[in-house]
């Protein structure tokens, strides 16, 4: 039990990866292999953010006091009291990049349609051939 | 004895190749194009004998082209058997181009730009294969001499000529790429070196049974030496036009296939290596099956071409045999026959071309009574024919006689019966054609008996080399010393 | 005019937002209000014409209409939970399809009235068509008592006249 | 103060797996629009939640802003969607 | 400005990308010209940094001026400059190429796909140049997607190839994050050089091995090795010539080195040939790969299609070599990416050039095609003798080196692989070279009076890269010894 | 991190997941999907990124879901199934099984969850936590990491969108009026779209012209304040484009295309990433090396080289928001209408 | 103070597990979303309220609280305008696309 509470994050990522990879290359609709698609990203990002959690740290935003003109006061600032930022900054352009992807393979989805006038992937795969 | 840097190697390779060039660039005037093959022609002759001078002398000429490799580059090293070869094609060279004029432009042949260019590139690869100073050289030209002949080679673009041309490249290609490269890198990766020296290369001690590998992917993988089993292109390329025939036959692609092989043997193996191993009598067998058998299918052919083919594989196992008796004796021998058997048979070609040229005929049983029509033709059949069996006042006796020394000195008597049942096969191939060329019974003739030769430019060609194989016997020494100097016997 | 209304409708909301005062962040808001109100005043403010005072008293007049709302939100809420609530929900509703016909003119009223119908106990506006709004009805005493006198107060607060 | 707000932010979660449930069970594709809409509001005050465990409320508000933003121009999407797709069974959708 | 050359490399391309654009909407017609003047300033630079590595050693460029974990920091050995030249060096001649052919088969796209071929160019230019694990990451996603976006723009069938493509290149890049993840979650670092030293200090867990297995699976998804290939041969074929002309030698090639830099600047030769000792299945892998491209290639008709097959099977050239083990080995990986890279661009450019004029690639178009387009076929040829393995052209050399490697580490099947490959290479291009050669002649007739095939060759803008492309595969293997002592030695001297 | 919330949570997304795929009907899959997002978002807010979970409920799951309703509005709803796919499904599970064991394997190796002591929470991390008050003035460390010290790969993020743009917006756009090679294009890829009226909803129309400039203020708040909240530019850009968006769904694509033409959308998104990196070659010109934004003080008005870094952080912020903001907006057109930018959704 | 927030939560959870018992109970789309529409709003209005009030009692009161409480009401506005607007949008949506409606006659017949 204590195993799956301390480790709850990574299974889960695993299984979701996992679910999504499958649909990649089992599914055969193209909208649903790119949903199954962002599925797997988002489990690489769970995975990221998961690594990067830190137990009771605050977010990433260093609290910090202001002198009269603005400038920050220095202060020592201890590592464990924040959440790790390096994760959550990578994992921004993951995710930007995901939905970049995710675009593109819309984009192509329609192109697929209108020059075959289906989704399923064997379907087409007929009219090819 | 002193090895000097020098253009020239590279010169007369270079030469060759811008004659091509210029060649494919006057396609539309006839008489300059084939002036542009004369003038390169004269030109290599000229510089060949400028290197020879120095050569007989007892020097090397090197130039070194590019480092491809770290520590293995592209140079030429001209040493006496490199000069012996180079000049037997450079001679032929033009006594070949002569005869393609007179041949190709009776029977109005298309595309003779293309076949003229590409005849002078394979004659720079063979000049490049000749001055190769070590075994990726000695490839690299190998393999360009293999690609530039194929235009040769399905020169009629028919089907034959495609079925021909196919085997012809299937099996250089494959042979080369399959067994020579590897042979060549896996030689390079346990000495260290690729460059000939007439001592070997193969210094330390080597696992016996790699060198027998070795030996054996070497021999085969120069498959243009027409060694069986892959001496099937051969016959396959009787396709081609007899200036080709001549060409591929008795100058550049065969003679190219049993340099390498030479050059392999001695250059590499060395014969002192070959001589106290096993490998020397593995040379020896595989030779001495492949001269018998093809001398046997020789027999069987009737097409004139095709038994001139199948004797050119036979001969050529003669030369390899002889290198792979490993005495010096031997290998002068041998090296100095493809000189020998390259002016013999080039003859024969030439004959037969004139044959075809004048009468249309291609078949020996239809050639009964032929001497009657074209005498002079047939007499040059008589001494290249005489040659290659190795008959006194043809050169081929000189160089039979120095591998039966050869053989004698090595003490391997089978050897010496080997060559004589051959030369009792060749005579037993070859006599019955001028036999009944000259000597049929009236009614048997099928030629009226009016001299009517073909024409000059075809005539001239065979007259010359059959002239040059008696000079040989007068003066072997032409050859026979660049042999000398090469194997390092005393004159 | 709409660029200075909506400028003025948005300077507050930034600046509450914000929460810095400091010259920095102070022409950052100006310089994007400004651009907001350069691109979506015409947006924001439908009716260009409004008198300024005018737009005053509506806002007034909202205030309370706002809270009545609100009292009336709270009253759906619990008419809608003890519905889902009860054990026996079949006997207890009766949904329909109502249309009624208002005379509302101006859409911001319109839009109003038909989100304080979907807010208020039991109904729901699906569609409004020109002036005709079609409402779902939960129960058949909210399907009767429709649209009440909320027409009248949005009416009110737009300073709009009504037919009825 | 935290442990209530912890377990209202857990009951929030469980009524979102029994709205969830809806969502499974379908049987129209908008009754799952209008679940998974309720869900998406519902996000939103579990991040207010969240914020105020973290004692960062000051930051996690501009998410819900965002988030309920964006709630509501997906579901305007995909309602329009079904406004010009007149039609509610795929099988006649847009093969027309 | 000489010491910002490494980053100039990459930001003139970007920068222009955007002025194309931007142009683009009111002068088409110019981006083509941008695009050149672009790649000839990063040949320049690339061949700058080229020098400054030889001569001073690898160069460290730190982006924004961040100390190198901290900051993203471009890595310059001997072995990337000289890829980074080669890529420079080929965009710009697929752009001087791509002129004509664009305005043919794209109309009105003009400025949008010389805009994605120059973002794709500097994504890939990133990716060879990088050295921090994440910033490849981006870069990777940037030359992919652009890839994509190239690929489908011929439409038709494209479309689908594509897709298909997306999909497995999203896995691909995906497997290399989720690498790169489990080595961040044991190391704490992105920038390679630190993983690489806080790896060798700990002992190699079983995370570090997924890490690893991860990152190659992503990088041999994306380069197309054998059982992942499938996606390769119809995304490369339904291509508009000039993206297939890009991207046929770019993109494997690329991830081939990301491989060799993952391989060697992330995880060491003790751990991958010591440790994990998979070198055996991974060259088998390899040998399969050879011969099932070199087969499936044989039983094409389209001749865009055969090379992509024997792309497939090139791949695993590289990869073989890389796993042999030795240096011989991976040299030859190494300088078969060079190698590979011209010959593909050599022969997709011949090609190109008679897709142009001929209409299709199919083998029955050939026909006469040597009377025809002369001057194209020459670059052919060359082309093709250097797949085949022909001296003195490069792939002779690579060659050399793999069977070298293979020797050395008795991968007897590895070796055979590679003969057998160069035989059917040989097969394969002399069926068209029979083709173009013989069938021009109606045969029959007796005199050999042929017809005259007029020769109509390939405008200007289109030859000159392709006669360039063969010029450089026989200066490449003229040079060979000095890339070789110069460029690739020094590389591998740190890792083996 | 809070660890009821997640685990909850993931349960339900997990569910979200199986149901996504599941679901025949398309529509019903996005929809799912979208819950899906909206649901990871908060589970990233509860692990304390809330950088990620900001974009992620702007991006992933606000437009991503417009993005893929487009899509099915431009394609088809109905995912038709075959049995003789089971076998390749099968397949594909066994493999999928093996990396998924394979992966499990590795869950025991790692830290565990939470664990603040674990390299990759302590190496690089640390750093830029302790010093990026000190070395950039910005407390939002995401933002600093984001912009400077890892600008370069945040150039390059940016570029992505602007190449997703691009290549969406070359595949797609069929222009009627000037297509020369007309016979060229087949008569296929004219798509029949379903019949299409004008949805003229008072309602929606209203609630937009109310939300919509308040969203655009709040979207440009939340770039002009990434320094010291959650957000900036990506995050701003795609709440600039959603509410586009919204105005495009709320009205037609003739308004639409009044906020903002084609051709502006194409300058625009160029003009984003080109400040972005504009930022970095004039650092070239000052003597830094590209983004060393410390040498802008030189430049920028009474600032020292920390608060150079600082300001020049918006500066690119505020490019990467026109670039976001616009290509969100430019994507939706395309895939709304097909290409056609006449009509749509 | 914060036992009015308590309160303000509380109320809201109530209220919408109110709204997730009735999506679950009410027999067809439009009763559905009524409670939707309706409990949707107000509990999430309540709990927020909550929040804020609890939060400006945690802070003191001080100006940057304030601040946060006004982005609250930001939230509770948007609420306020969009939920009807999405429950409207969402009904439309379901009646063109003509989801049936459940009657009492009908379910009797």
């Amino acid at each position: 039990m204590e195993f799956i509470i301390n480790y709850y994050n990574y299974i889960i990522v695993v299984i979701i990866m996992m679910l999504g990879l499958w649909g990649m290359l089992a599914l055969s609709n193209l909208v649903k292999k790119l949903i199954s698609m962002a599925i797997f990203q988002t489990g690489i990002i769970l995975f990221y953010i998961s690594m990067g959690a830190k137990k009771g740290a605050s977010i990433p935003i260093i609290k910090q006091a202001y002198d009269e003109h603005h400038h920050p006061i220095h202060q020592t600032i201890n590592n464990m009291d924040y959440a790790n930022p390096l994760t959550q900054i990578l994992m921004l352009t993951a995710i930007v990049v995901g939905v970049a992807t995710l675009g593109l393979g819309l984009a192509l989805t329609q192109r697929v349609y209108s020059e075959h006038k289906s989704l399923h992937e064997d379907e087409i795969l007929e009219t090819l051939s | 004895m002193q090895t000097m840097t020098s253009f020239l190697p590279a010169s007369i390779v270079l030469v060759s190749f811008i004659g091509s060039v210029f060649v494919f660039f006057t396609k539309k005037n006839e008489n300059l194009r084939e002036a542009w093959t004369f003038i390169t022609a004269a030109i290599n002759i000229v510089l060949l004998f400028k290197m020879a001078k120095w050569v007989l002398a007892g020097n090397t000429f090197t130039y070194h082209i590019a480092e491809v490799l770290p520590g293995l580059p592209l140079f030429f090293k001209v040493d006496g058997f490199g000069m012996l070869f180079a000049f037997v094609a450079g001679s032929l060279w033009v006594v070949t181009s002569l005869y393609s004029i007179g041949y190709m432009r009776p029977l109005k042949e298309h595309a003779q730009t293309r076949y003229f260019a590409c005849f002078a590139l394979a004659i720079s690869a063979t000049m490049g294969v000749a001055f190769s100073g070590n075994v990726l050289t000695m490839y690299l030209f190998y393999e360009i001499l293999s690609l530039s002949t194929y235009p040769l080679v399905t020169h009629h673009q028919d089907a034959e000529a495609r079925g021909g041309g196919r085997k012809y490249l299937t099996f250089l290609l494959t042979t080369s790429i399959g067994f020579a490269l590897p042979a060549m890198i896996i030689t390079y990766l346990n000495t260290g070196t690729l460059t000939f020296s007439n001592a070997g290369i193969f210094t330390q001690a080597i696992d016996p049974t790699l060198l027998i590998v070795l030996l054996l992917l070497f021999i085969f993988g120069f498959a243009k030496s027409g060694m069986m089993p892959f001496h099937v292109w051969l016959p396959g390329a009787m396709v081609v036009p007899t200036p080709v025939s001549a060409l591929l036959h008795a100058v550049a692609v065969v003679k190219v296939g049993v340099f390498c092989v030479l050059r392999i043997l001695t250059g590499v193996f060395g014969i002192d290596l070959l001589s106290s191993t096993p490998l020397s009598t593995i040379v020896c067998v595989i030779a001495s099956i492949t001269v018998i058998v093809s001398s046997l299918i020789a027999l069987t052919q009737d097409n004139l071409k095709r038994r001139l083919a199948f004797s050119t594989v036979g001969q050529l196992s003669y030369i390899v045999l002889g290198a792979g008796i490993a005495t010096s004796f031997g290998v002068v021998g041998s090296m100095t026959h493809i000189a020998m058997h390259a002016f013999g048979k080039i003859t024969l070609f030439f004959c037969a071309g004139a044959i075809f040229v004048a009468t249309g005929k291609k078949y020996i049983s239809q050639m009964v009574g032929i001497g009657k029509q074209m005498p002079v033709t047939m007499i040059a059949f008589l001494i290249g024919s005489m040659s290659v069996i190795g008959l006194p006042l043809t050169g081929g006796i000189i160089s039979k006689w120095y591998m039966v020394l050869g053989a004698m000195d090595s003490g391997r008597l089978w050897i010496l019966i080997i060559y004589l049942i051959s030369s009792l096969l060749n005579a037993a191939y070859f006599f019955p054609i001028v036999y009944n060329a000259f000597f049929c019974k009236e009614e048997d003739s099928q030629f009226p008996n009016k001299i009517k030769e073909a024409p000059l430019a075809a005539l001239l060609p065979p007259v010359i080399t059959a002239i040059g194989t008696v000079i040989l016997f007068i003066y072997p020494e032409l050859f026979l010393n660049f042999a000398k100097i090469a194997v390092g016997v005393s004159k | 005019m709409q660029f200075i209304t909506s400028f003025i409708l948005l300077v507050p909301f930034w600046f509450l937002m914000s929460g810095k005062f400091d010259m920095f962040h102070v022409v950052l808001g100006i310089i994007s209000i400004t651009i907001v109100s350069l691109w979506f005043g015409n947006m924001l403010i439908q009716s260009p014409k409004k008198s300024f005072p005018a737009r005053l008293g509506e806002i007034f007049n909202f205030i309370p209409y706002l809270f009545w709302l609100l009292i009336e939100i709270v009253k759906s809420n619990i008419h809608v939970i003890k519905i889902s609530l009860s054990p026996n929900i079949e006997s207890c509703i009766n949904p329909q399809f109502v249309t009624f016909k208002t005379s509302l003119k101006k859409d911001f009223s319109k839009f109003i009235l038909a989100n304080s119908i979907t807010l208020t106990p039991g109904t729901v506006t699906v569609r409004i068509s020109d002036s005709e709004f079609l409402i779902h009805a939960l129960t058949d005493e909210v399907a009767s008592g429709l649209p009440g006198d909320m027409e009248s107060k949005v009416a009110k607060v737009f300073n709009e006249r009504i037919s009825k | 103060m935290i442990p209530f707000l912890y377990g209202a932010g857990l009951f929030l979660l469980i009524n979102m797996v029994l709205v969830f449930i809806r969502a499974v069970q379908g049987p129209t594709v908008i009754d799952r629009l209008l679940s998974i809409n309720v869900i998406g509001t519902k996000c939103i005050n579990l991040i207010v939640i969240a914020g105020l465990i973290f004692s960062r409320l000051d930051m996690f508000v501009d998410i819900a802003i965002g988030y309920g933003l964006l709630n509501y121009i997906a579901a305007v999407c995909t309602a329009k969607f079904y406004q010009h797709n007149k039609t509610l069974s795929p099988d006649s959708g847009a093969s027309s | 400005m000489i010491e910002q050359a490494p980053a100039l490399i990459v930001v003139i391309p970007l920068i222009s990308a955007l002025f194309i654009t931007i142009i683009g909407l009111y002068q088409p017609r110019v981006s083509w010209l941008l695009t050149i003047i672009t790649f000839a300033l990063s040949s320049i630079f690339a061949f700058i940094c080229l020098k400054q590595v030889v001569t001073v050693g690898p160069i460290s460029y730190v982006f924004g001026n961040w100390p190198a974990p901290f900051g993203i920091e471009y890595a310059i050995d001997h072995l990337n400059a000289l890829i980074v030249l080669m890529i420079c060096v080929v965009a710009f001649l697929v752009a001087i190429y791509s002129k004509h052919d664009i305005i043919k088969e794209l109309g009105d796209k003009i400025p949008h796909f010389y805009s994605l071929f120059t973002l794709l160019v500097t994504g890939l230019l990133g990716i060879t140049l990088t050295g921090d694990a994440f910033n490849l990451y981006v870069l990777l996603e940037i030359s992919a997607l652009t890839s994509y976006a190239l690929l489908a723009l011929s439409g038709g069938r494209a479309y689908i190839a594509t897709f298909n493509y997306l999909i497995m290149g999203t896995i691909g890049a995906c497997f290399y994050l989720l690498g790169v993840g489990y080595l961040l979650i044991n190391t704490g670092s992105l920038n390679m050089a630190d993983i690489s030293v806080i790896l060798s200090s700990n002992t190699y867990s079983y995370t570090v091995l997924v890490a690893f297995l991860f990152i190659m699976i992503g990088m041999w998804t994306k380069m197309a090795l054998f059982p992942l290939h499938s996606w390769l041969p119809n995304a490369y074929t339904y291509a508009p010539t000039s993206t297939s002309c890009l991207l046929a030698p770019l993109m494997t090639k690329v991830s081939v080195y990301v491989m060799l830099r993952m391989m060697t600047s992330v995880f060491n030769y003790d751990y991958i040939f010591n440790v994990l000792q998979w070198q055996h299945i991974i060259v088998a892998l390899a040998v399969i790969a050879i011969l099932a491209g070199s087969v499936l290639a044989l039983r094409q008709d389209n001749l865009k299609r055969m090379l992509t097959y024997l792309i497939v099977a090139e791949i695993g050239y590289m990869v073989g070599g890389a796993w042999l083990g030795n240096a011989n080995g991976f040299t030859g990986a190494s300088y078969h990416i060079i190698a590979d890279g011209f010959m593909t661009l050599c022969l997709f450019l011949a090609i190109g050039c008679i897709i142009y004029k001929v209409g299709d690639a199919s083998l029955s178009s050939m026909k006469g095609i040597f009377t025809k387009m002369p001057i194209t076929m020459v670059g052919f040829l060359i082309g093709a003798f250097s797949m085949i393995g022909i001296p003195p052209t490069c792939g002779f050399f690579s060659k050399w080196y793999l069977i070298s490697g293979a020797y050395e580490a008795s991968a007897w099947a590895f070796l055979v692989a590679l003969l057998i490959s160069s035989l059917v290479n040989a097969v394969l291009f002399f069926r068209i070279i029979e083709v173009g050669y013989f069938q021009a002649l109606p045969s029959e007739e007796p005199n050999h009076h042929h017809p005259k095939i007029t020769r109509d060759e390939a405008p200007l803008t289109m030859l000159i890269p392709l006669l360039t492309t063969a010029g450089l595969l026989i200066g490449i293997g003229l040079y060979t010894a000095d890339i070789v002592t110069y460029l690739i030695h020094p590389f591998i001297k740190n890792f083996l | 991190m809070i660890l009821g919330f997640d685990i909850i949570s993931l349960s339900l997304i997990l569910l979200c997941a199986v149901l996504a795929l599941f679901i025949r009907d398309l529509m019903g899959s996005v929809i799912v999907f979208g819950a899906y997002s909206f649901l990871m978002c908060v589970v990233w807010a509860c692990n304390g990124a809330i950088d990620v979970a900001f974009t992620e409920a702007t991006v992933g799951a606000g437009v991503g879901t417009v993005f893929l309703v487009s899509t099915i509005y431009s394609t088809t709803r109905i995912d038709t199934f075959k049995k003789n796919r089971l076998l390749k499904q099968l397949f594909m599970f066994a493999v999928v099984c093996v990396v998924g064991v394979l992966l499990l394997k590795t869950v025991t190796d790692l830290p565990q969850w939470g664990d603040a002591g674990s390299p990759a929470n302590t190496h690089l991390s640390a750093y830029y936590i302790e010093n990026s008050i000190d070395q950039t003035h910005v407390p939002n460390v995401v933002t600093s990491v984001l912009a400077d010290y890892r600008g370069f790969d945040t150039m390059f993020e940016t570029c992505v969108v602007f190449v997703a743009f691009i290549g969406i917006f070359s595949l797609l756009r069929i222009r009627k009026s000037k297509t020369k090679n007309a016979a060229t294009t087949s008569p296929t890829t004219e798509l029949t779209l379903p019949p299409h009226q004008e949805v003229d909803s008072l309602i929606i129309k209203t609630a937009s012209h109310l939300m919509v400039p308040f969203m655009q203020l709040f979207a440009l708040y939340v770039v002009a304040h990434g320094h010291y909240s959650p957000g900036g530019g990506f995050q701003g850009g795609v709440i600039l484009g959603a509410s586009l968006i919204l105005l495009a769904v709320s009205y037609n694509f003739k308004k639409a295309l009044s906020i903002l033409s084609e051709k502006k959308i194409i300058l625009l998104v160029s003009l984003g990433v080109l400040i972005y990196a504009g930022i970095g070659v004039i650092c070239f010109f000052l003597g830094g090396n590209f983004l060393d934004y410390s040498v802008l003080h030189k430049i920028l008005p009474a600032t020292d080289t920390i608060m150079a870094r600082s300001h020049a952080m918006l500066g690119v912020e505020i490019g990467v928001a026109l670039t976001v903001m616009v290509s969100m907006y430019g994507i939706y057109l395309s895939l709304s209408s097909n290409g056609r930018f006449d009509k749509g959704l | 103070m914060t036992l009015i927030a308590i309160i303000l939560i509380i109320l809201g959870l109530f209220f919408f597990f109110g709204t997730s018992i009735g999506i679950l109970r009410l027999p067809d789309f439009y009763s559905r979303a009524h409670a939707a529409g309706k409990a949707d709003t107000l509990s999430t209005i309540l709990i927020i309220l909550g929040c804020a009030l609890y939060y400006l009692d945690y802070s003191h009161y001080d100006l940057a609280s304030f601040n946060v409480a006004f982005k609250l009401f930001v939230i509770i506005a948007f609420v306020f305008i969009g939920s009807p607007t999405a429950t409207h949008a969402i009904m439309d949506a379901a009646s063109s696309a003509g989801v049936e409606h459940w009657s009492k006659d009908k379910d009797k017949s």
